[in-house]
């Protein structure tokens, strides 16, 4: 349904003689060793992609809130200040790397990239199209929560390894928040999890269609609701205002990296723009459809069977167009996040734990009771199927 | 070449970890990171064995009750850490020689 | 080729970490030795075909024990606390070389007793062809809800129970 | 019910060594090109001018817990119900879907009521308010009555 990366490649002649050619040239079977040249080639650029993200990220965020508060915003480096990001990533290296006497300077180090690690971890499963999917694990969502669940690791050990009071208030309440909302985000994915069919993604995606009457969101009114509730966990669990407590400026400094300079502070950003575009990722392949494009263009048989283009030729043009599908509606939530941030006041800290735990977890749960029930039901059909068939009857009935 | 004994060896290191650290240990948070080693051993070694000898998933699904008991075990055993803190502010195993505080 | 370093790097990990928890003088330190310990853990999982019990590894150790476990160090006092040293002096007979040359003699002895004893039984066992792998999700699934579905549901009471426990020992005193 | 080898977590390996590597080279970069001058003023903790008082990790409110206790017992309860989830269309699909909403619904119920009971304890208020006695209430109002 949805190969990985490799599996894909595999589909085509030229990449089969590839192999041969190269196993001729070596004199052992290098299928495994493609294998890995194909992975690691997929992963270096997706990664590299992703760090290109994050750095617009900022700038986006720069922009849209300028935008927002009728500012200009970055406008000197380069067209519409576009390289800022590479004007700071530059100031970034060349900042000063400061320990603080008092830190733990083992765990200093490691934070940052515990952080990253569960960041990049996540990027595997990521489904950007149906060809381009580095891991198409069976377990695909269940183990992309487990490795994002680092990051809450990474801040609450950049808080702590600080030894500054700030960062070990920020990092104990980044730490408690992040988990906090694991547990609505969790449930949302369960009841998608009952609906597909499968924990992958590629049984998410597949399990929907192109058009926003076959997605996921609008399958039942419990899914409905369900989206709003992972979108609002998912602005919690990736500190997002109105949820940025962890590094509220008012009133903890600058929260868990109050102590950080550098490279390091900018790993920590970078991880976080980087998971911000992974959950917006998982959300639209979850609830909006993910990578289908109407009408089944994605899969490229019409390009061959109506234009008598070439398979390579047309089912790469499918997946182009499965790509921007899916970055049309990754962007648009990450435009929806960058938004929210700078229209919603930040909330006081003991109204995030209200609303997660009295407000988002009970709608999850009742959530997943609905869903359940809808399933059992209608056997899994979604509620235009039902209207339709409702209203075919109904009027069947009537000529009767 | 990797086979069931490998992974014995492993969990196998495991468990003597576990034991050492209990055993070594003065400091009650300590020794339950020694008895999460412990039963991460033994259920290692119930996939293991579900993988080269049986065959089938019971061993799995072992696997999984000893992770769920095991979570459940550190969640009560760390409140009663917590709990002892609050009473001795301390949390070295020798001062907990009373039953009641 | 890849699942040799697959399991390689998990067992290093898994290996380290251990023997970090054991050596490692300082509480914070040995906690995240242990997340690494439990991470080598996943990947074995991983090499034998478990993918969910993988993926449930790192869902409730990475994310749930091990913060619970930084939390708890927090809560009472951090990693300050003089007594973690790993103190195996103290207990009575160790730290001379006589025990631990009558250890290794005795180790050696035993080994070779329960060889001698499980020969038989490793010879009648056959490494034969392993089966490939599959998704064991579903499995895993249908096994909780038929032959297993007691155990599935007193889990759930188990969970409450520690809950409700937990959190009543947990609970701040008024007052 | 598809095989797989285990070639499918070899991005997952890739992915993990990049980041350690792109932190390394970032790093090994940065170490190169920054200045590095360090004083005592610059390495001390930021506490908004002052000298720091103490060290930063001591004993935290017990409230933290208590929200990661529920947190593990949730996270537990969700890998429990993963995988009954993942077949559930199958089992409605061949006529059983009753016995598996029946123990889902069950297992579910255990939850809210774990959840019901830690609200009203009042485990999941950040902020905890403590019921006064009728003598402090009394006492308090005496005092206003004197102010």
């Amino acid at each position: 349904m949805s190969p990985s990366l490799n599996e894909y490649l595999n589909q085509f002649e030229g990449h089969q003689k590839v192999i041969a050619t190269v196993t001729e040239v070596l004199g052992f079977d290098a299928t495994g060793l493609m294998t890995f040249i194909v992975f690691f080639t997929g992963a270096f650029v997706v990664v590299n992609v992703m760090a290109l993200v994050g750095g617009l990220g900022t700038y986006a965020e720069r922009k849209i809130s300028a935008d927002i508060q009728l500012r200009q915003g970055p406008n000197r480096v380069g067209p519409y200040g576009l390289l800022q990001f590479l004007a700071d990533g530059v100031k970034m290296i060349m900042k000063e790397d400061i320990f603080p006497a008092q830190a733990d300077k083992t765990l200093f180090n490691l934070a940052p990239l515990l952080a990253l690690i569960g960041v990049f971890a996540t990027l595997a499963v990521v489904p950007f199209s149906s060809g381009l999917t580095l891991a198409n694990l069976n377990v695909g969502v269940f183990y992309l929560i487990g490795v994002s669940s680092l990051v809450g690791v990474a801040v609450f050990l950049g808080g702590y390894s600080a030894n500054s009071k700030w960062s070990m208030l920020g990092g104990m309440r980044g730490a408690s928040q992040i988990i906090s909302y694991e547990v609505p985000v969790t449930i949302s994915i369960l009841t998608i999890v009952l609906i597909s069919g499968g924990m992958s993604f590629g049984s998410f995606v597949g399990g929907q269609g192109g058009f926003p009457h076959e997605w996921y969101i609008f399958h039942n009114p419990f899914t409905f609701i369900g989206f709003f509730v992972f979108f609002v966990g998912m602005l919690a669990e990736t500190n997002r205002a109105p949820f940025d407590l962890p590094e509220a400026e008012s009133e903890l400094v600058s929260g868990y990296h109050t102590e950080y300079t550098g490279m390091r502070f900018g790993l920590f950003a970078l991880a976080e723009y980087i998971e911000v575009f992974v959950l917006c990722g998982v959300a639209a392949a979850a609830f909006l459809g993910g990578y289908r494009v109407p009408f089944n263009l994605g899969d490229g048989v019409v390009f061959v069977e109506k234009l008598g283009l070439p398979p390579i030729i047309g089912k790469n043009i499918g997946q182009v167009l499965q790509l921007g599908a899916f970055l049309t509606k990754t962007l648009f939530l990450y435009y929806v996040v960058i938004w929210v941030r700078w229209t919603f006041p930040r909330i006081r800290v003991d109204q995030v734990m209200t609303i997660c735990w009295k407000y988002l977890t009970p709608l999850a749960l009742f959530n997943l009771v609905g869903v359940t029930i809808w399933v059992f039901a209608f056997d899994g059909h979604s509620i235009w199927d039902v209207l339709g068939h409702m209203l075919s009857s109904g009027s069947g009935g009537g000529h009767h | 070449m990797i086979s069931l004994s490998s992974y014995l060896f492993i969990s196998f290191t495991l468990f003597i970890a576990g034991i050492a650290v209990m055993i070594a240990r003065k400091n009650i948070i300590a020794m339950m990171l020694g008895i999460e080693l412990i039963l991460n051993s033994a259920a290692l070694n119930f996939a293991a064995y579900s993988r080269f000898v049986n065959n089938n998933l019971e061993g799995h699904l072992m696997s999984l009750f000893i992770i769920v008991i095991a979570a459940a075990e550190a969640a009560v055993g760390l409140a009663i850490v917590i709990r002892f803190f609050q009473i001795k502010e301390t949390i070295h195993i020798d001062d907990a020689a009373q039953l009641q505080s | 080729m890849f699942e040799n370093t697959l399991f390689f790097l998990s067992a290093t990990l898994t290996i380290v970490g251990a023997a970090g928890v054991v050596f490692s003088k300082n509480l914070m330190h040995a906690c995240v030795l242990l997340l690494g310990s439990l991470f080598g853990i996943a990947g074995l999982y991983a090499t034998i075909g478990a993918d969910f019990l993988a993926a449930s590894q790192l869902v409730i150790y990475a994310g749930g024990v091990v913060i619970l476990m930084l939390f708890a160090v927090m809560l009472t006092g951090g990693s300050a606390d003089s007594s973690n040293k790993f103190g195996i002096e103290k207990i009575p007979g160790m730290g001379s070389t006589k025990t631990y040359v009558i250890a290794g003699f005795s180790v050696l002895v035993i080994s070779f007793t329960i060889l001698k004893l499980m020969a038989n039984f490793m010879k009648s066992y056959k490494a034969g062809e392993l089966p490939a792998f599959s998704s064991t999700v579903e499995e895993i699934g249908t096994l909780l809800v038929t032959d297993h579905v007691l155990a599935f549901e007193i889990s759930s009471i188990l969970l409450l129970g520690a809950l409700v426990g937990a959190a009543v020992i947990a609970r701040p005193r008024k007052g | 019910m598809t095989a797989y080898t285990l070639d499918v977590y070899m991005p997952v390996i890739i992915l993990m060594s990049l980041a350690v590597g792109l932190v390394l080279v970032s790093v090994f970069f940065a170490q190169i090109l920054r200045p590095f001058k360090p004083s005592s003023l610059k390495e001390q903790a930021y506490e908004c001018g002052e000298d720091p008082v103490g060290t930063a990790w001591s004993n935290f409110n017990v409230r933290f817990y208590v929200v990661s206790l529920i947190f593990i017992v949730f996270d537990v309860e969700g890998a429990l119900m993963f995988p009954v989830a993942a077949i559930f269309r199958k089992f409605v699909a061949i006529g059983e879907g009753a016995v598996l909403v029946g123990s889902l619904l069950v297992f579910i119920s255990v939850l809210v009521f774990g959840i019901i009971y830690c609200w009203s304890k009042g485990d999941l208020d950040w902020v905890r308010s403590f019921q006064l006695s009728d003598e402090q209430v009394n006492q308090l109002k005496g005092i206003e009555e004197k102010a």
